[in-house]
């Protein structure tokens, strides 16, 4: 981990330590991946942007890798979820409690809007499957 | 005491979960080619394994993430995709062969075509990933696997000159009548028989899944350094049982239940009972790893949650990956599509692709933010590296070989 | 660029396939024949002493009768398949016809023994099977003669 | 603004000399105090190059140091220009001042 100098704040490179790592939720949940950092950038020409909240998602990843793979990715998430309003889920920065091997997240997986997709396989195919509720013995 | 326990059953589980359809097809079908001298192969991918799998169990237990998750991590979402749709064909390709390799070894004892068989084998191997606890998988097959001791048991029979064994396999040389190009061919489905990313893939998500830490690295180490080079030794058994029995008469190996026949000759009936359980117990243990393993990748990747230890409900899409990939198993399986040639190419693919994951894996096995004090140590880095070299040239020289032999032929 | 890379990987691996998955292709010279006649005997003295091992252990108790029979049809499978790609190589001249006759003639009294095993072996009669394999050790030498000279005798 | 955007976008510098593309981005953990006691991740610096992979594999920012046949081959190290050098920035090309982007000339290394 990154040493956290007093009075400067703990530096993190963005691409390396952050993109591209898992999200996990307060329950040990895994929620995704961080697909996308979103920076809010102030009106004042000096100040320095700051994020505000990770990406994740099918959405996000095929903007962020780009190029061919990225639109046939795309174009498979817009036919998967057609009637679903079209903004990329979003984790406020405000929720992130640590930035490690995985990046901590201060709230319980269903509740986040990362996992959309995994609850709509879970309602429409996997509990439809005998024995899906419990864990393995 | 519980402990020693825990660390011989770990052994165990690691030898007899060593060896798979790739390992019984290339073993036997070389040493009825070639007699002993490709065992410098198989040395090779055990050492190799050995290598890759101790980095992987390492970086696993200190990081608490598994392998494919590092490789998205490591190389980016882009090249990181790139390196999915490889590794996950690939396994999907062992995956087809292992279900095969179920219904082949029913097969040998009931007489019933294996096509019959395909779909049930196919049924079993997921309820098997629906419904059964890791720990319990693992230890069961990888036990059950151990019955592959009798090639051993058989080459011993076989009453061979060991000196002469010893010495075709330490000084190894080009069959007359044999092109180079073939031979080498044939040296790379023994390494990618040895050193399928699939168990490491496995491997190393199980290490998460056990909730491996720090004080586990003995453990991994005692699993890596004893159970993989046992398992390795049952290749070369199977390889010199076919190397005595086969060679000589020209016998070449297409199909599974040749590589049973030596240990026949050697053991009649009881052996042949005993490599018949091996084969069922070591191909539906290498099905249920290479499906979880297609969960295990694609889920990692995306970071959806993977693992038995939550209810299938609460794993959603990795249970769908997994059911999925099963599936198409079975419906490929059932084309009547000959599994053996999808076993060779299987292991010879996985050969060309290791290097996709063995380098992220080596390039975090080095990064002191994550590692701490458990990076690489010169000797370490030393094989590693040298490693990294022959994988390279191995992947370069996998195509164009197949090509030029007509994959083998 | 990487798109390109990726066509002609695809193309690499579905060529390797398609080479690896059609091993006989046609014969254009005389050499071309008997390296494609050398290659079908041995394949089919692969099936041949593989079917004698098996009547071997079969009679000796030594295997289960599924396996006997599982084995012997493979040889016989093994045998018809070889025969029937290499009839369809065209001959490409009168040494190559007799070549030809002659290997044909080698590989149908090898199949006509591996059938009657199969057969045996699928009633059970499993101690049978060692006499029945004895043609199999003569067909055997002479294979292995057409191997080390391909050619007509 | 998103990080994608920021991310192989080509940097020149005012008086037109090719300063490679945008490999990643520092951020800081000094912005102003969250209700959970954590700093806000402000964004210093860009670092740029010719080369991207060793920025990707941690190399570049000397996060990883070994084994040595991978360090000779990936480790380049980026030059860092601060946010604040930036004179015009639009999708394809971002302008910096050439006479600022050597503000960070001490690389800020990690845990240095």
């Amino acid at each position: 981990m990154s040493a956290t100098v007093p009075g400067e704040g703990r530096r993190i490179w963005a691409v390396l330590e952050l993109l591209d790592r898992q999200l996990i939720a307060r329950d040990g949940r895994l929620a995704g991946k961080v697909d996308d950092v979103e920076f809010d950038l102030s009106d004042d020409p000096d100040a320095l942007p700051h994020v505000t909240g990770l990406l994740s998602g099918m959405g996000a990843l095929a903007n962020h890798i780009g190029g061919s793979i990225g639109h046939a990715l795309a174009a498979a998430e817009r036919r998967l979820s057609a009637d679903r309003d079209r903004h990329p889920s979003r984790v406020d920065i405000a929720l992130v409690t640590d930035i490690a091997s995985g990046i901590e997240v201060d709230a319980d997986r269903d509740d986040l809007d990362t996992c959309r997709a995994e609850h709509w396989t879970r309602d429409v195919i996997i509990d439809k499957i005998p024995g899906a509720g419990h864990v393995a013995q | 005491m519980k402990k020693l326990l825990g660390v011989t059953l770990g052994i165990l589980t690691a030898m007899g979960g060593f060896v798979d359809i790739g390992d019984l097809v290339a073993n036997s079908a070389t040493g009825a080619r070639y007699g002993m001298s490709l065992a410098w192969a198989v040395v090779l991918g055990v050492v190799g394994i050995v290598v890759y799998a101790e980095m992987s169990g390492r970086v696993a237990s200190v990081t608490k993430r598994a392998t494919f998750d590092l490789v998205r991590e490591r190389l980016g979402a882009r090249a990181g995709l790139l390196n999915l749709g490889a590794s996950f064909f690939i396994t999907m390709l062992t995956l087809i062969a292992e279900v095969a390799g179920v219904a082949l070894s029913v097969q040998l004892v009931t007489d019933v075509n294996y096509l019959l068989w395909i779909p049930l084998a196919g049924f079993a191997v997921w309820l098997v990933i629906w419904r059964v606890k890791f720990e319990t998988l693992e230890t069961t097959f990888g036990l059950l696997g151990l019955a592959m001791i009798v090639v051993v048991v058989a080459v011993v029979q076989l009453d061979p000159s060991w000196t002469q064994l010893w010495h075709h396999a330490t000084h190894p040389s080009v069959p007359s009548g044999e092109g180079h190009p073939t031979y080498f061919y044939y040296a790379i489905a023994l390494f990618g028989a040895a050193m399928t990313p699939y168990e490491v893939f496995f491997f190393s998500s199980g290490a998460v899944e056990e909730k491996w830490t720090r004080s586990d690295l003995m453990l991994n180490k005692a699993n890596v350094y004893l159970g993989f080079p046992l398992g390795g030794l049952l290749s070369l058994g199977l390889m010199a049982s076919a190397a005595l029995v086969f060679h000589p008469l020209g016998v070449g190996v297409e199909n599974l239940s040749q590589v049973a026949l030596p240990t026949s000759v050697a053991l009649g009936k009881i052996g042949l009972a005993f490599i018949i359980v091996g084969f069922v117990a070591c191909t539906f243990g290498a099905a249920l790893e290479t499906a979880l393993s297609c969960g295990y990748t694609m889920s990692q990747y995306f970071g959806w949650q993977w693992g038995k230890l939550v209810a299938p409900r609460d794993a959603s899409r990795f249970h769908l990956v997994a059911l999925l990939s099963v599936f198409v198993a079975i419906v490929v399986g059932l084309t009547a599509i000959d599994p053996i040639k999808v076993t060779e190419y299987s292991i010879v693919l996985s050969a060309a692709a290791l290097p996709l994951t063995y380098f992220p894996i080596l390039v975090i096995a080095n990064d002191r933010t994550y590692m701490g004090e458990e990076v690489n140590g010169p000797v370490q880095n030393t094989i590693a590296s040298i490693y990294m070299v022959i994988l390279t040239v191995v992947a370069l020289a996998t195509v164009p070989l197949m090509i030029a032999t007509k994959a083998g032929s | 660029m990487r798109r390109i890379t990726i066509a002609v990987l695809v193309l690499i691996m579905v060529f390797a396939l398609l080479v690896g998955l059609h091993p006989m292709t046609p014969a254009r010279t005389r050499d071309d024949y008997r390296h494609k006649a050398k290659d079908t005997a041995e394949s089919v003295l692969s099936s041949v002493q593989t079917a004698r091992l098996v009547a071997r252990v079969g009679s000796r108790g030594d295997a289960f009768g599924p396996y006997v029979s599982v084995m012997l049809s493979e040889s016989e499978v093994g045998a018809d398949g070889a025969q029937t790609s290499f009839e369809s190589i065209q001959p490409p001249d009168r040494y190559s016809d007799l070549t030809r006759a002659h290997l044909t003639e080698l590989i149908q009294r090898s199949s006509d023994v591996l059938s009657r095993l199969r057969i045996s072996a699928r009633r059970g009669e499993l101690d049978r099977l060692e006499d029945q394999a004895r043609p199999l050790r003569h067909l055997s030498q002479q294979l292995e003669a057409f191997i080390d000279d391909p050619g007509p005798r | 603004m998103l990080l994608s955007e920021l991310l192989g976008v080509q940097v020149v510098s005012s008086t037109g000399d090719d300063l490679g593309r945008v490999h990643d981005v520092l951020l800081v953990q000094d912005g102003p105090v969250n209700a959970r006691g954590q700093a806000g991740l402000r964004l210093h610096a860009l670092a740029v190059g010719k080369r991207s992979f060793g920025a990707q594999l941690g190399y570049a920012q000397d996060m990883v140091k070994g084994p040595r046949l991978l360090r000779v081959l990936f480790h380049r190290s980026p030059e860092l220009v601060p946010w604040s050098a930036i004179v015009r920035r639009d999708e394809k090309r971002i302008v910096v001042d050439a006479a600022r982007r050597g503000e960070l000339s001490e690389p800020t290394r990690p845990g240095s």
